[in-house]
């Protein structure tokens, strides 16, 4: 009865990963706290084997009664939000272990919130959303407040789970009504159903709640308590795999569930995108933790995302695959950044620890700016190609207050990507740095690299994601 | 020569350098004790001097081969990027002087730097290469989104040359500058974007022939315009400037000046007259109200000012203005006299800068009260800063005087108007320039600082007599630029008139 | 005569679901969800889903709830005090609220007009259950599944984040027990005179 | 009248308000929230649950059913959250939970 | 004429000559002077040669040369093209030498003035330190004015009229140590700069409407009134006619080219209104005062009225204008003239004064007389400036007139040149003879020729005969009130030494030496300086006599041979010959009252002019501040420009920034800060924030959806 062909070719990665999530809880069980050391590692691997098995099963498949269906457009996703996920990974241990916290659950939940975000990506049915969703979720919550003799991390664990809960809710609800109003769970059958105003509204409900996932304005409330409270690694975490398995999603069910619905919905989603625009330009001029402000500028670059959306299946799937894959690379680069700013005695954040990093450590220093202008959408960096198709999918579809929008906003959140430069490269420097893991280096120069390698050879990067576009459009 | 890219080698041999200057410097790090690190940045800079001199030398080779009596653009490379994005390199006659500035400004500008600059050299030396690649880029990419990378990449490393080794209130300047530029040049983004999807292409070829709506083309101009006029800059957006002027090393004010600027006038000439002439006709009139403003505003303005540098800074607006008042007068005149304007400012205002970084070495103040009576004990620094002096108000005879009369020939005949309160700046640049003069180098020495002042020394003769050289040659044989800059004169113009 | 069970269950419904908000005191609420619940689980019944009125019970009731009340418990904190001030909100909560159900009754009752009245809670099948039944193993198997990693999930974060080892609790291992060796319980020495050891 | 679909789906929609407004109208006590989320998923069911009666297709009713594991997996997490909080703090009350903001 | 090889030395040479004071510090002083002064005096000779041998061809080929006047220039002018200048579409602009009558009359003042100033300043300039400087600024000066009145172009004349500017500043503010002379230098600078606006201004009207800026061309279509086609402002009309737009008025196009090119020449020669800058640029070395601010450079813009004659002759605003500032600064300047004290700058105002004949005599259409005055001004003005230099050195660089008097005892010789400048400059001849000093000639022939034009009703030149003749009272009072205050009655020097180390000794080291290295009498000046107040002085007396036939009489036409154009209906010339005899005796009459009041109140009554100053009345005050024009200037423009100056740089700051940078970066930073503080921390606003988004974006379905349904 079970076509395990098929379910390998449609979710052959969750598949992986939820088996090796129970081999995982199983070696805990067995090496206790052996394992927490190597979990990191397993959890790595595994996550890179799962971008590799979604890599060779690209094209997808139908399964489950078509309760998942995946084409190249989520697989695309899959294995970018794997890879970064393992990146996050790879760079936590050092942080972790100084801060005693480095066990084995940790890679335990990255692997079941991987496992969730397979599962977004790969629904065709509003129950298997559901269910990713909350796999996604509840480990995040966990992740949040992993820290847990850490009041911070406590606290952005709570909220976290509080307004998730509530966007959950508000997801459900409208989840509900669209299949009150529709008579169906799945995706097709959602599609084809007539318009009316529950559905719409059970829409307007469930973009709330995807946008929060997203943490697009003004559901991003969460965003910034959450990035600086929860441990350094879960932010990285958070704002590269889920961040883009979470964008996709957002697509994925405008275009794919709502697409007959476009003109209903653009409205809304182009003042999403532009309220998380301005809010993460202007939330992040003021702060001084640099995790906090790596937050807003993770609402800024949701908003970006978001006019790709705004722009329709056909302009916008190619672009937005293009451009989350820059932000998700350069972010994660972001955050190892942050690891390295442990001083002795404990962890300091202020972004005015970064002071004098270029007469440090040039080779970090030039790497981190590289990122920094490139997520800040600067040429000659990939981050303003990203811009760039995103812009070409905005203005093709004639969101020319948006385009605006985006380019002022790109100013003013220039005003604090201009002052972490600064700091780095022109203050003198506070205190003396300490070692930093090769891993995190590793992490940095990865994405750095990347940023400028495929700036150069962007034909290749448009290539991929025209092609895994062509999975929904086509 | 046959197929050898030789404006991508041209573009590009900077910004190798630099990477192997780097590299190199990272690989011997290890053991720096405070004298090898003084000498690292002295082997740093005489590298990066002989990486510049070597791409000026590329340079001229392009000029050599460049084809003055051909319209249109040569030295063609074209390689598909991305859709239909190309990286497609060529030059024109408007293109190849402004390159030839370029890479004529830079080993100067490195060589400047000997004196003034001691710390971080590697770096300095690093930022101002890849700064002129991508000043290079600029003006040889034929492809908008080229154009645009190069464009926009450019405020890196200039911001960092502010940032890192400028004045008292670098930061401030540093991001006023950055801001201010951007801001005007995102919103080009929009409309290049616009432009990309409504022809199908970012060819410069294509775009040409394209014709957009007039509607389009008024806020496609604008759009252009808030960066250009940013860059150039025009009255109002202009006040970054002086900050940035002042703030920044000597070398980077000449950069600045020199090249920087001019991308401003390149790109109206460029993408605003052939590309939307309709919407260049109707806002004619505001162009030429705005470059009267600068003009007589900034002059008065330079007048007031008690430092140097600023006082430079503004007779560049004021300078500016002509280049703008020569463009839009739309006459063969007025446009070869903005080029002609264009490149003679970039010899003037960069000389400018230097003399005034040849006393700030030695006394760390631009003040202009904290001067006076140099002549007595720094003769030849006060010929040199007579003749640039001269120059800069636009003595006949000098390349200041050609650029300003062709722009305003130009302007003359488009409106009397403009050209009558473009001449009445000719007027202020006398009164402000020659008090500057008289107020620093004539007179009795004051502060007893300055009694023992060196006059100039070897180094600074050498990067400053050149372009003293040039100035009086092109003063006095201007077609030697003119005849170069025609034919791309009359193609822009042509495609003004043809649509 | 549903109308009015529905009617009579609906009311104590919200105005349970109302305290649950208004309680003064957390232990109340729970109470007063443990109604709501159950009296949610009437208005199931009266459309025939008895199966999932009787998991309501057994999850919320059996479980959920408790586990509120035991937490509640355990968090000993002066509720009394706690709620002091908060009617200062409720106009304009009620105000939000208000809207905020005008909209949603608005947009889900306004365009049901359509269905039928009718209602059949076991399509295909005799018994609610056995229609669930039918499908829950076999097209929904997949969610199934991811239902119990939810809960590992759950599992796992809950132990996480709670569990604590004492380091100076003394806990029976028994390996170490059987492992141990004579040769580790003691040591022979041979101490010098008139040196001590 | 007969009892239809509009009735439940009124209840459904007064029980979401009062949960939804539950959350932002309670200034003390965290806990409440949490009985407040449980209170809008059950809306959510009751919603669910008369779609699916009422259209006569099951699934409906599964989702619930989903929901409702996913109610208790979520109270666990929130309720071992809520404990790591206080263990933390020593207190519950929501308007002291602002360590972060800005 | 000179063969082109010849012509190219009188030109360039001194141009070259003067880099050599570059290598100063190498070749030495010495050098530079003999480079320069052996080249200028060479250049002099060949010049003034050529004015000879040119005037004496035209007496021997009379025919000739009038036939050729009858075909314009084609015949006589000659031109010598060095190299392409400017070369952009139709704007073409060479380096050239143009040699006609013009041109060859000015390179013989120029070179012959500057030859002589370039050995007398050996003497002056002696213990100067910075000799070679000042050698090769004069060498500069002397090339750029030859640029100037050889130029074939508009550009090239713009070339030589900024550069006499430049050589000017330079030479004014020689001794830049000290501020008088660096003000004055600025001002200079900057006044002609006002002037050269309007000459930009009027280049630029000429390239609009003939479409060149070659004289050649140019002059050709408003001779012959060809049809022109303007590029703007202007449909196609015969040149004379051509009706343009000028700043919104619709003009004729020659009157605006006339009056703009005229404000040029105000500027340069320091004309009513722009002639403040003159008597400040006596700040600068007397030799420097003879040769360019009294005998060449002030001169250029008669020179440039008299080029454009072809212009001028169709003109009625622009020549009535040239008229009226003519006729004002003429009887302006000598008022001004009679009440200074200073040496220098009562020759300066007498320039001034002087200027104002050369340009109504041209705005009258007597361009001959003009250039003829100018000719000889030059011999005699410059004699009185180097006399009056002399008479410093002599003093030990004392300029006041009050400390002088009975000079003439100490140095005769100048003294002898001073009374031969002053008869020259008051024009003392016998009417009707040819006996006369030159100025005789030339203001004479000005002044009938004004009266000649008021009978023919051309515009203001009736008031430019009575200003003239009142100027002509004026001028021979002045002149002589410096002779007596200077070289007659007591020594009025010997109790003013005692601080005369105060006064002006502080010009240069050099000068200090100087002035204590001697006794205190004063001396009369070396041989070197001498030589060159004899050679003025001949000219002085002879010039007018001997080329009034060729500048103003008979020969006039064949002289001129088409360098300068009369109009079919302009008689002025001629029509002098019939003025009322009362006309030609009145300037004489004028002269000789002059002569007679001042010998009455200073040299017989020496105390009368004192008290006159003392008593300081109102017409006295006015003349002796120069009608306030400085400090009107002061007040309004300077101050005014200042003022903007200021209030835009605050604007800068405080409205652009504020506007612009500062003010968005404020707004943005304050708007952060506010939304920072709504991100309280707090989860029910938090909670709120995302169920009220809901709410909203409900309503906006609702509206939408109800929209469309």
């Amino acid at each position: 009865m079970l076509d395990f062909t098929a379910m390998t070719l449609a979710i052959g990665p969750e598949l992986w990963l939820a088996a090796a999530g129970l081999v995982g809880v199983l070696l805990g069980a067995l090496l206790k706290d052996n394992f927490n050391g190597l979990s990191f590692k397993f959890g790595a691997l595994v996550l890179f084997v799962a971008a590799g098995i979604a890599a060779v099963f690209y094209q997808g498949g139908e399964a489950f009664g078509g309760l998942v269906e995946t084409n190249t457009f989520v697989n695309y996703a899959k294995i970018v939000s794997y890879v970064v996920g393992g990146l996050a990974l790879v760079m936590s241990e050092g942080f972790l272990k100084r801060h005693e916290t480095a066990r084995y659950e940790y890679a335990l939940l990255t692997i079941f919130a991987s496992l969730g975000m397979g599962m977004i990506l790969s629904a065709a049915n509003l129950m298997t959303l559901y269910m990713g969703i909350e796999t996604l979720s509840l480990s995040s919550y966990v992740l949040a407040a992993f820290h847990r003799d850490s009041a911070r991390s406590s606290e952005a664990g709570l909220k976290y789970f509080v307004l998730g809960a509530l966007a959950s809710g508000m997801l459900l609800y409208g989840s509900s009504l669209v299949y009150g109003f529709s008579g169906t769970t799945d995706y097709a059958g959602i599609a084809a159903a007539e318009p009316s105003v529950g559905l719409m509204f059970g829409m307007v409900l469930m973009i709330v709640g995807l946008a929060f996932k997203v943490s697009a304005a003004p559901m991003h409330v969460w965003t910034p308590d959450v990035y600086e409270g929860a441990p350094t690694p879960v932010g990285a975490f958070f704002g590269a795999a889920p961040k883009m398995a979470s964008m996709v999603v957002f697509a994925n069910v405008m275009f794919q569930v709502f697409g007959n619905s476009m003109d209903q919905w653009q409205l809304i989603v182009s003042i999403i995108a532009g309220l998380s625009m301005l809010i993460g330009a202007f939330g992040g001029l003021t702060q001084t933790n640099i995790k906090r402000l790596l937050g807003y500028s993770s609402i800024a670059n949701v908003g970006y995302a978001l006019v790709a959306v705004a722009a329709g299946k056909d302009l916008g799937a190619g672009p937005l695959l293009t451009f989350m894959t820059l932000y998700v690379v350069s972010s994660i680069g972001l955050f190892a950044a942050v690891l390295t700013m442990r001083r002795q005695g404990g962890m300091v954040e202020g972004i005015s620890e970064l002071g004098g990093l270029m007469s440090k450590r040039p080779w970090l220093t030039i790497a981190l700016s590289v990122l920094i202008w490139s997520v800040a959408g600067l040429p000659p960096f990939g981050g303003f190609l990203g811009k760039w198709v995103v812009l070409e999918a905005g203005i093709g579809a004639g969101l020319y207050p948006l385009a605006i929008i985006l380019v002022l906003s790109s100013v003013v959140s220039l005003g604090y990507y201009l002052r972490l430069i600064k700091i780095m490269w022109f203050d003198e420097p506070t205190e003396r740095f300490e070692s930093i893991d090769s891993s995190v280096m590793l992490v940095v120069l990865t994405s750095a690299l990347f940023v400028v390698v495929f700036m150069v050879f962007f034909f290749v990067l448009g290539g991929w994601t025209g092609q895994a576009a062509l999975g929904i459009t086509a | 020569m046959g197929g050898f890219p030789i404006l991508s080698a041209l573009t590009f041999l900077p910004m190798v350098g630099a990477l192997i200057i780097m590299a190199v410097r990272s690989a011997t790090s290890g053991s720096s004790s405070v004298a090898n690190k003084a000498n690292d940045g002295r082997t740093a800079l005489m590298a990066g001097l002989v990486i510049s001199v070597a791409t000026f030398i590329v340079s001229v080779a392009a000029f050599l081969y460049y084809d003055p009596s051909t319209p249109g653009y040569q030295l063609v490379e074209q390689h598909v990027w991305y859709q239909s994005i190309s990286y497609k390199l060529g030059v024109d006659g408007l293109s190849l002087p402004l390159i030839l500035l370029t890479t004529f400004l830079t080993p100067i500008c490195l060589l400047a730097s000997l004196n003034s600059i001691h710390k971080r050299v590697t770096e300095y030396v690093v930022a101002f290469l890849v700064l002129e690649t991508f000043m290079i880029g600029v003006f040889t990419s034929l492809d908008l989104v080229l154009f645009y990378i190069f464009f926009e990449a450019g405020l890196i490393p200039m911001f960092l040359i502010i940032g890192i080794w400028g004045g008292k209130d670098k930061i401030y300047a540093s991001f006023k500058f950055f801001l201010y530029t951007l801001l005007g040049s995102l919103l080009m983004l929009v409309a290049v974007v616009y432009m990309y999807i409504t022809a199908g292409s970012s060819d410069f070829e294509v775009l040409e022939k394209f014709a957009f709506t007039p509607h389009a083309q008024t806020w496609l101009w604008l759009a252009f315009m808030a960066s250009f006029a940013v860059k150039l800059p025009m009255w109002p957006v202009h006040t970054w400037l002086p900050d940035a002027h002042v703030q920044a090393p000597t070398a980077g004010s000449v950069v600045l000046a020199g090249v920087l600027l001019k991308m401003g006038g390149y790109g109206m000439l460029r993408f605003s007259l052939p590309m939307f002439p309709d919407a260049s006709h109707l806002f004619q009139p505001f162009m030429f109200a705005l470059a009267v403003a600068a003009i007589i505003y900034t002059s008065l303005v330079a007048w007031r000012q008690t430092d140097m540098k600023k006082l430079i800074a503004y007779s560049s607006v004021a300078h500016m203005g002509f280049v703008t008042l020569g463009i839009f007068s739309f006459t063969e005149v007025g446009v070869q006299g903005a080029i002609f304007q264009m490149i003679s400012h970039g010899f003037i205002a960069s000389a400018l800068f230097l003399i005034v970084g040849v006393v700030y070495d030695r006394m760390h103040t631009r003040e202009i009260a904290a001067y006076g009576g140099l002549v007595h004990r720094m003769p030849i620094y006060a010929a040199i800063f007579m003749l640039f002096t001269m120059a800069n108000v636009g003595l006949p005879g000098t390349s200041g005087f050609i650029g300003e009369i062709l722009s305003m020939i130009g302007g003359f005949q488009a409106s009397t108007w403009a050209a009558g309160g473009a001449a009445l700046g000719v007027i202020f640049s006398a009164v402000y320039m020659l008090t500057l003069y008289r107020r620093t180098v004539f007179g009795e020495i004051t502060n007893p600082a300055l009694n023992d002042i060196k006059d100039m020394n070897r180094i600074e003769l050498i990067t400053i007599v050149p372009l003293a050289l040039l100035t009086l040659l092109f003063g006095v044989a201007p077609n030697l630029i003119l005849n170069l800059t025609e034919g791309a004169a009359l193609r822009i113009l042509s495609m003004m008139a043809g649509g | 005569m549903a109308l009015i069970a529905f009617y009579l269950m609906a009311t104590v419904t919200l105005v349970s679901a109302l305290m649950v908000i208004m309680a003064r005191n957390p232990v109340h609420s729970v109470l007063w969800l443990i109604l709501a619940f159950f009296s949610s689980a009437g208005l199931l019944v009266l459309i025939g889903a008895e199966f999932l009125a009787m998991l309501l019970v057994v999850v919320y009731v059996g479980a959920v709830a408790v586990l509120f009340l035991f937490v509640v418990m355990m968090l000993d904190v002066d509720f009394v005090e706690l709620k002091d001030g908060t009617l200062r909100y409720w106009p304009f909560a009620m105000l939000v609220g208000i809207v905020f159900a005008a909209e949603i009754v608005l947009a889900s009752v306004l365009g049901v007009h359509a269905r039928p009245d009718a209602f059949d809670a076991a399509p295909g099948a005799d018994t609610n259950a056995e229609a669930i039944g039918q499908v829950m193993y076999t097209q929904y198997l997949l969610l199934f599944q991811m239902a119990g990693i939810v809960l590992l999930i759950a599992m796992i974060g809950a132990i996480v984040l709670t569990l604590r080892h004492r380091p100076h609790v003394k806990r029976q291992n028994i390996a170490k027990q059987t492992s141990r060796r004579r040769s580790d319980a003691y040591e022979l020495k041979d101490p010098k005179p008139g040196q001590g050891i | 009248m007969e009892l239809g679909l509009s009735h439940y789906l009124a209840v459904s929609a007064a029980l979401f308000t009062i949960g939804v407004v539950g959350i932002f109208v309670n200034r003390k006590n965290i806990i409440v929230i949490l009985m407040a989320i449980e209170l809008i998923l059950l809306s959510v069911n009751l919603n669910l649950i008369a779609f699916s009666v009422f259209s006569g297709t099951i699934a409906g009713q599964i989702f619930a059913m989903l929901v409702l594991t996913v109610a208790a997996a979520e109270a666990a997490v929130g309720l071992a959250i809520l404990v790591v909080y206080f263990r933390n703090r020593g207190d519950i009350s929501v308007e002291n939970v602002d360590l972060m903001k800005g | 004429m000179l063969s082109d090889a010849l012509l190219l030395f009188i030109v360039l040479a001194p141009g070259l000559v003067a880099l050599t004071g570059l290598f100063h510090k190498i070749i030495g002083d010495k050098i530079v002077m003999f480079s320069t002064t052996g080249v200028v005096l060479a250049a002099g000779a060949l010049s003034l040669f050529q004015l000879f041998a040119y005037a004496a061809g035209v007496g021997g080929h009379a025919e000739t040369a009038a036939h050729g006047a009858e075909h314009g220039a084609a015949i006589t002018q000659h031109i010598i093209t060095l190299m392409p200048w400017i070369h952009v579409g139709e704007f073409q602009a060479n380096w050239a030498i143009r040699v006609d009558t013009l041109s060859i009359v000015m390179m013989a003042v120029i070179t012959g003035v500057s030859g002589l100033v370039h050995l007398y300043s050996w003497g002056y300039m002696s213990e100067d330190p910075h000799k070679a400087r000042f050698f090769s600024y004069l060498s500069l000066f002397t090339f750029t004015m030859l640029m100037l009145v050889t130029a074939d172009n508009f550009l090239q004349l713009f070339f030589g009229w900024e550069g006499v500017g430049l050589a000017s500043y330079l030479l004014i503010g020689f001794w830049y140590q000290n501020k008088a002379p660096n003000d004055a230098s600025i001002k200079a600078f900057v006044t002609n700069r006002v002037g050269d606006f309007g000459l930009a201004l009027g280049i630029m009207a000429v390239f609009c409407i003939f479409r060149t800026v070659e004289f050649a061309p140019f002059m050709e279509a408003l001779r012959e009134n060809s049809v022109v086609t303007p590029l703007a402002f202007a449909d196609p009309a015969p040149a004379r006619e051509v009706i343009m737009t000028f700043m919104g008025h619709r003009v004729w196009a020659v009157e605006v080219i006339g009056v703009l090119l005229f404000i040029g020449a105000m500027g340069k020669s320091a004309q009513f209104f722009l002639h403040v800058w003159l008597p400040d640029a006596m700040e600068g070395p007397t030799p420097v005062s003879a040769l360019i601010h009294a005998a060449t450079m002030v001169t250029a813009g008669v020179y440039l009225v008299c080029l454009m004659s072809p212009l001028y002759e169709y003109t009625v605003v622009a020549a009535g204008m040239i008229t009226l500032i003519g006729a004002v600064t003429a009887l302006y300047a000598a008022t001004v003239g009679m009440a200074q004290n200073d040496i220098k700058r009562v020759i300066a105002y007498s320039t001034c004064s002087q200027l104002g004949y050369m340009f109504f005599a041209a705005g009258v259409g007597a361009y001959e007389a003009a250039m003829f005055h100018l000719f000889t001004h030059a011999f005699f003005k410059a004699l009185l400036f180097l006399g009056a230099g002399s008479v410093i050195h002599g003093m030990h660089h004392e300029q006041d007139m009050r400390k002088m008097g009975g000079l003439a005892r100490f140095m005769p010789l100048t003294y002898a040149a001073m009374m031969i400048g002053t008869i020259a400059i008051i024009g003392l001849g016998v009417p009707h003879t040819k006996l006369g000093f030159s100025g005789f000639f030339s203001k004479d022939a000005i002044l009938e020729s004004a009266f000649a034009g008021g009978l023919e009703n051309v515009s203001f030149a009736q008031m430019a005969f009575w200003f003239g003749i009142v100027a002509a009272f004026l001028t021979s009072f002045y002149s002589w009130r410096l002779i007596y205050m200077t070289f007659h009655g007591p020594m009025a020097s010997q109790e003013a030494h005692e601080d005369h180390g105060h006064a002006h000794d502080d010009h240069a080291a050099g000068h200090d030496d100087h002035g204590h290295g001697h006794d205190h009498t004063p001396h009369e000046s070396p041989l070197v300086m001498l030589i060159p107040l004899g050679l003025l002085s001949l000219g002085a007396i002879f010039a007018g006599f001997y080329f009034y036939d060729y500048f103003v009489d008979h020969s006039n036409e064949a002289f001129w041979a088409g360098a300068i154009y009369r109009a079919s209906e302009n008689h002025v010339l001629h029509a002098r010959h019939e003025v009322p005899d009362w006309v030609i005796y009145a300037p004489l009459i004028v002269t000789l009252g002059g002569l007679l009041l001042a010998t009455m109140t200073y040299f017989f009554n020496r105390g009368v002019g004192k008290r006159i100053a003392e008593s300081g009345g109102p017409l006295y005050s006015l003349f002796y501040n120069k009608w306030y024009f400085d400090e009107i200037y002061q007040a309004t423009i300077i101050r005014g420009a200042a003022f903007l100056g200021n209030v835009f740089w605050k604007a800068d700051k405080k409205i652009i920034d504020g506007a612009g940078a500062d003010g968005m970066t404020a707004l943005t930073l304050f708007s952060a800060r506010r939304l920072s503080a709504l991100h309280t921390g707090r989860l029910y606003h938090y909670a709120f924030v995302i169920i009220g988004a809901a709410l909203i974006f409900g309503a906006l379905m609702w509206l939408n959806v109800g929209g469309a349904h």
